[in-house]
């Protein structure tokens, strides 16, 4: 078994692109995308490290972490779906209003 | 320890379940077209000879494939040119994998080296099938996506919520399964079936859940879209669906891709619920009835019996696809997505809720 | 004004009209078949019998005129009993051979028996009186014997209008017929009318003949673009082909009759025409779309213009064109354009042929409506000195009529100009040469007017749609100003004749209404 | 050997994961998304944790990536209307603090230094099941809470009368 | 062969067993089983007619394939009148007209030709035509060709039916 420093590591990037893509992209999906490498990311911290020590909790919370995720999806896609209706844009840039 | 050896096994246990698997899909798109001609009253396929023989229309499979091979390969205008030809692909991947992890027989001892008669005995079994045939959706959607058409595009969005929706009832219904044979390992759960019920039955799936049975087999005909839930094809409405812009070879891996699935599905229904590679009372030695009579039976002939009620439990089920599809009409969308959610899925929870209180209570340490 | 009662119908009408006219003027169509407007009148068919009052017998209508208090009934059984049985009389020796005849679709004896024959035949085929068929009588007709119900129109229209007298009846009792004094075959270029007044389908058209059925055929007014007589007719179409043109009743023009040759003018309209924008680049011609046609036109005209001056630009117009398309290359010319040098030739290559009834020398049908609008014959000439000076960069024409020079000379004219752009109907010397082909629609594939040469603006009408992605001249001319920087807000012909009569005097108070199916005459005219 | 499937599926999860960002179509980040989501199911199982690698090959590859795909689908933009994507300054600011945070991971993750446990199998499906059922019952309980939320929260959101 | 409606109850409400449905499904099954066994049992019987090799007789009106009809001399006995082109509904029919060197008939179709893909099978051409040229009692389907144009009928192959 590696020492868990290469996957921390890859943990670090992963989530640096997730960023990356939060930051520069105009889209939304693919802003949403984007959050989820971010939270793989850190789901790979968590395996190694779990894996490292011996212990179910790394496991534990990266499960909890899908869970987020999932839940953040579907609140996420929803509520893009709900702002293509009124809008019909998936343009971040032009959702700045705060009413409509 | 000899790899080579080890390889060599691998190698062989891939190729004998391959030829299995594909075998049995170009038998099944022939009896699917004959057995619908008997069943409504017609002849069917008896066209197709070679040398003057039809024997009933079985070189029919040979003549589409050759058919599909030789038809042009045209993408349509404006489809998006990558997806539309990885969508195929994606359709027929997931379906072969799934083949990897359900056992055709018990381990087996050849020159002092037990070997499973399995691609892969995977320690999360059921659930890497569950993985592997979810990334079907995929094909489907793609397919739909990609050919920039409307009813491909309707078709896939159809297919691909029927397919999620189904997937979340037929792993909860598998659950009873896992707790009564407490693993997730298919080999395990087919080894557990060989004991017996109450002295009796055969301890198979189907006895000890039989609800789970019924809804397990109903979501793997609507994950398969097979009729009564084919709604991602429709002649009326939709035309041919998500792969009504697909000709030739690609067109032949999505059927390739349906008919497989059946396949593995039939597998995995007989290994989940029907004992697998068990036969009725034979243990080891040979048959135990119940009243105590036992026969003796040798090692090599026991096999065989195995590997042969696997086959044939495979086979019945395969046939059922093709017995369901012209019987039963197929459903409205509202009511697939219906009886998905709001009957499937609670009898599901209740099949796991009432299977612990059982295990709890009544039968502690499992049947 | 004598009183009179048709049908129980009071009505007033003029002294020595005929009952039958009097009908015709009230709404009631009396059968008949040897009566004509403009011929004289025979009374030998017997269809038009109608009953009036204290008369012992039937009358027959056309050669009774209207009295003070006559009662007039046309519509009782004693007439219709008469009627049917001068049709079924006339009948006895017609062959009956509607499927091969070109009349049928638009045949009196079809159309009457329809209403009021419905008999079967009493007479066998056999025992019929058999006739020569397929006579070729010379000019544009064939005779076909049989057919002929003797009712001596085309002997009246020969022996009246034409006064040629080239046909005449020959035999006795049920053998007469008409035909050709021997080995004198018709003699007249007015033929033509000859299978329009015959009732029936003995006399057709040797051009028409088996072309087309009559009733697929759609009809629309128009003028016959063949001389400057300006002869009002109908043009017969079906799906994009012209295959007929017929004269249209105007007393003021042309009567009811029209020339051989102007019958034949439809065939400009289907053969050798210019279907798709060209653009000549390098010697090579190039099909091109319209815009790049238009824009690389444009494009070349204010080049030279810029460069060179506008005297360097010059438009030739063409009297084939509608006032509409004149006024509009009048003002494209001279407004957008800035140039001096615009003309017109009414010279025609060939004889100019011409007689005292309707055929005129000038063969364009809008020569009088250039002149009114502008252009004139000096400019031609102007242009083509220019021309041959080599001081024209960029040549507007249309048509390919230059006057009456050759091809050759054509050629060596237009090579003298480095951009001629033209807008032409048919291929011809101009659009072999020109660097850029606007096709344009024919006659009948648009509308607007012409001015005869009497100085009367009659309206001609689109039939349908211009073949392959030739245009409408208005729509080229308006395209092109567009791409030149004008402002023009023109919308198909009507618009552009407003625009016309508001600006030129010789045109003004006229509208498309007013004008109605008849033309009216410009200020001045005759 | 753990070394070279790490490298592989390393370099796999990080290809698609810049693809997944740098794609102009959201079809194709999707489907890369797919490819990321696999390396890291890989790298999963390469630590042993069996459950979490199928765990995220069902709920990621499987349902949450099923769910975008959806929506690409329903939306359907097409190609020339998908928002149009320039470099500010802004952007590329974020760009460059992402490129050191991955620095300074890479930092951190030198440092770090716990001695390894001695159960191998942490990630079996018997272990987290367990430990999931044990000493973590309650926030299990309470994810199934957020999940409710999220399903009631979606339905009403995407609802087209409210 | 005789047709006869069978009505059929509908109960207004389900009983619990049918609204099961897997008793009645297995109902379903059995039928259908029920078939297929007896079909393969008794192979002969299937009322399937085997096309190519075995025909219907076609009843006395049936309007199949059209022919042109022939003169004594072997001239086609149409005149070109374009009555059936007028009378078709489906505009199937193309005629070209032209002057006959016999002067008896005067006038013949140069082309006839009939779109076997727009023929609708009316038998209005029939009815139309004075001549009795045309006739609608070939008693064939029009067989399958590969390509459209084969399915334009032109006048040789009208008059050789």
């Amino acid at each position: 078994m590696m020492e868990p420093t290469a996957y921390l590591l890859l943990s670090g990037i992963l989530f640096g692109i997730g960023v990356v893509g939060v930051v520069a992209r105009k889209n939304v999906l693919i802003i949403l995308m984007s959050v989820e490498i971010m939270l793989n990311g850190v789901n790979v911290a968590f395996i190694a490290v779990g894996s490292h020590l011996g212990d179910p909790t790394g496991s534990i919370f990266a499960f909890m972490v899908m869970t987020v995720a999932a839940a953040e999806a579907a609140v996420g896609l929803a509520i893009l779906i709900a702002i293509f209706r009124l809008k019909e844009t998936i343009d971040i840039t032009e959702l700045s209003v705060l009413k409509w | 320890m000899n790899p080579l050896f080890d390889i060599a096994v691998a190698v062989a246990r891939v190729a004998v379940f391959f030829a299995f698997v594909f075998g049995l899909v170009v038998v099944m798109t022939w009896v699917e077209r004959k057995g619908a001609a008997y069943i409504q009253d017609r002849r069917g396929p008896n066209r197709a000879r070679i040398l003057g023989l039809t024997l009933g229309g079985v070189f029919h499979p040979l003549a589409d494939a050759l058919k599909f091979l030789f038809k042009e390969d045209f993408i349509p205008d404006g489809a998006h040119r990558l997806f539309y030809q990885l969508a195929p692909m994606f359709a027929l991947a997931p379906a072969i994998m799934t083949m990897a992890v359900v056992p055709f027989g018990p381990p087996v001892t050849i020159a002092g080296k037990t070997i499973a008669l399995q691609i892969a005995d995977l320690n999360v079994g059921i659930l890497y099938l569950f993985a592997v045939s979810g990334m079907a959706v995929y094909g489907v959607v793609l397919a739909g996506w990609s050919s920039n058409s409307k009813y491909p595009l309707l078709g896939g969005l159809r297919s691909s919520a029927q397919m999620i929706s189904y997937e979340v009832s037929m792993g909860l219904s598998v659950m009873g399964i896992l707790m009564v044979f407490q693993s997730v390992r298919l080999s395990e759960i087919a080894l557990g079936q060989g004991e017996l019920l109450y002295g009796i039955l055969p301890k198979w799936g189907v006895f000890v859940q039989p609800l789970g049975f019924v809804l397990f087999l109903t979501a793997l005909y609507a994950e398969a879209n097979r009729t009564p839930f084919d709604l991602p094809e429709g002649e009326s409405e939709l035309v041919a669906g998500y792969h009504l812009e697909y000709a030739s070879f690609k067109f032949s891996m999505f059927m390739m891709a349906e008919y497989i699935h059946m396949v593995v599905g039939a597998a995995v229904v007989s290994t989940l619920f029907f004992g697998g590679w068990q036969f009725p009372y034979l243990a080891d030695k040979g048959f135990a009835f119940p009243g105590g009579i036992s026969v003796a039976v040798p090692a090599a002939a026991v096999l065989i019996l195995r590997i042969g009620s696997f086959v044939g439990k495979t086979l019945f089920f395969c046939w059922l696809y093709v017995w369901v599809r012209w019987t039963v009409p197929r459903f409205r969308y509202d009511q697939v997505m219906r009886l998905g959610w709001k009957v499937m899925l609670p009898l599901s929870l209740l099949n796991i809720f009432v299977t612990g209180l059982v295990l709890l209570f009544i039968d502690k340490g499992g049947f | 004004m004598p009183n009179f009662t048709i049908n129980g119908i009071a009505a007033a009408v003029p002294d020595g009209t005929t009952i039958l006219a009097a009908a015709h003027m009230i709404g009631i169509e009396i059968p008949h078949y040897c009566y004509h407007p403009k011929l004289s009148i025979a009374g030998n068919c017997r269809m038009c019998l109608v009953e009036v009052e204290k008369f012992p017998k039937l009358q027959i209508a056309c050669n009774t005129v209207v009295t003070e208090g006559m009662v007039v009934r046309s519509d009782t059984e004693k007439v219709r009993k008469a009627v049917t049985g001068v049709l079924e009389l006339m009948l006895i020796h017609h062959p009956v051979d509607c499927p091969i005849c070109d009349q049928a679709g638009e045949c009196g004896l079809q159309n009457y028996y329809m209403k009021f024959g419905l008999h079967k035949s009493r007479y066998d085929l056999e025992d019929k009186v058999h006739k020569k068929k397929v006579q070729d009588i010379g000019g544009q007709i064939v005779l076909d014997a049989e057919r002929c119900i003797l009712c001596s129109r085309c002997v009246r229209f020969l022996q009246e209008v034409t006064k040629t007298g080239e046909m005449e009846f020959f035999q006795r009792g049920d053998h007469s017929e008409i035909s050709i004094f021997p080995g004198r075959k018709l003699s007249n270029n007015y033929t033509g009318n000859l299978a329009d007044i015959c009732p029936v389908g003995a006399l057709t058209s040797k051009d028409f003949r088996f072309k087309c059925r009559v009733w697929y055929l759609s009809s629309v007014e128009s003028i016959c673009p063949g001389c400057s007589n300006g002869c009002n007719i109908v043009a017969d179409f079906k799906g994009g082909i012209l295959y007929r043109l017929k004269p249209r009743r105007n007393d003021d023009v042309n009567q009811t009759w029209m020339c051989d040759f102007g019958r034949l003018e439809y065939k400009k309209a289907n053969e050798s025409r210019l279907l798709v924008p060209v653009l000549r680049e390098a010697g090579k011609p190039v099909a091109a779309s319209w815009d790049e046609a238009l824009m690389t036109s444009a494009m070349r005209f204010r080049e030279a213009a810029e460069k060179h001056g506008p005297g360097s630009v010059a438009v030739i117009a063409s009297p084939q064109s509608s006032n509409e398309e004149l006024f509009l290359a009048k003002k494209l010319a001279s407004e957008i354009l800035k140039t001096e040098t615009f003309g017109f030739t009414s010279r025609t290559p060939g004889d100019g042929f011409s007689d005292d009834f309707l055929i005129k020398a000038d063969k364009n049908p809008n020569s009088m409506g250039a002149q009114l609008l502008g252009f004139a014959e000096e400019g031609f000439g102007r242009a083509v000195k220019a021309i041959s000076d080599g001081k024209i960069r960029a040549l507007l024409i249309f048509g390919n009529v230059l006057s009456d020079l050759s091809d050759a000379e054509v050629e060596s004219l237009l090579s003298k100009v480095s951009f001629v752009a033209q807008v032409g109907t048919g291929d011809g010397a101009v659009s072999r040469a020109a660097h850029a082909v606007l096709p344009s629609a024919s006659f009948a594939e648009r509308g607007g007017t012409f001015t005869n040469i009497a100085g009367r603006v009659q309206r001609f009408r689109k039939g349908f749609a211009p073949r392959g992605k030739a245009g409408n001249d208005i729509e080229i001319l308006v395209g092109l100003a567009k791409r030149l920087g004008a402002d023009w807000k023109f919308d198909g012909e009507e618009s552009v004749f407003k625009a016309l009569s508001e600006a030129s005097a010789s045109f003004s108070g006229m509208s498309y209404e007013s004008l109605g199916s008849g033309g009216r005459a410009v200020a001045g005219g005759q | 050997m753990e070394l070279i499937l790490f490298i592989l599926f390393g370099a796999i999860a990080v290809g698609g994961a810049i693809m997944v960002v740098t794609r102009r179509h959201p079809m194709a980040s999707a489907l890369y998304l797919i490819l990321t989501l696999f390396a890291v199911a890989a790298l999963f199982a390469l630590r042993q944790a069996h459950f979490l690698a199928a765990i995220q090959v069902i709920v990621y590859a499987g349902a949450v990536v099923v769910l975008f795909i959806f929506v690409i689908m329903l939306v359907n933009v097409p190609e020339n209307k998908l928002p149009m994507e320039r470099v500010t300054g802004m952007r590329l600011l974020g760009v460059v603090a992402a490129g050191l945070l991955i620095l300074e991971s890479a930092v951190l993750a030198r440092k770090f230094a716990m001695p390894a446990g001695s159960t191998a199998d942490a990630g079996s499906v018997q272990a987290v099941g367990r430990a999931l059922f044990t000493d973590y019952l309650l926030a299990f309980e309470i994810t199934s809470v957020l999940l409710l939320s999220a399903v009631i929260g979606a339905i009403a959101l995407a609802k087209k009368k409210i | 062969m005789t047709i006869g409606v069978k009505k059929v109850a509908r109960p207004e409400q389900m009983s619990f067993g049918e609204s099961l449905y897997l008793l009645e499904i297995m109902k379903g099954l059995a039928v259908t089983m029920g078939h297929f066994l007896h079909n393969i049992a008794h192979n002969k019987e299937i009322p399937t007619i085997e096309y190519p090799e075995v025909r219907r007789t076609m009843p006395a009106r049936f309007r199949g394939c059209h022919r042109l009809m022939k003169r004594p001399d072997g001239s086609p006995r149409c005149v070109a009148c374009y009555m059936c082109a007028t009378a078709c509904p489906a505009k199937c029919i193309t005629i070209v007209a032209g002057e006959s060197p016999d002067p008896a008939v005067e006038k013949y179709p140069v082309r006839f030709d009939i779109d076997m893909l727009r023929c609708v099978f009316c038998g209005q051409c029939v009815e139309a035509c004075p001549c009795d040229a045309i006739r609608m009692d070939t008693g064939w389907h029009t067989p399958p060709e590969d390509t459209r144009e084969k399915l334009i009928y032109m006048i040789d192959k009208l008059l050789e039916k």
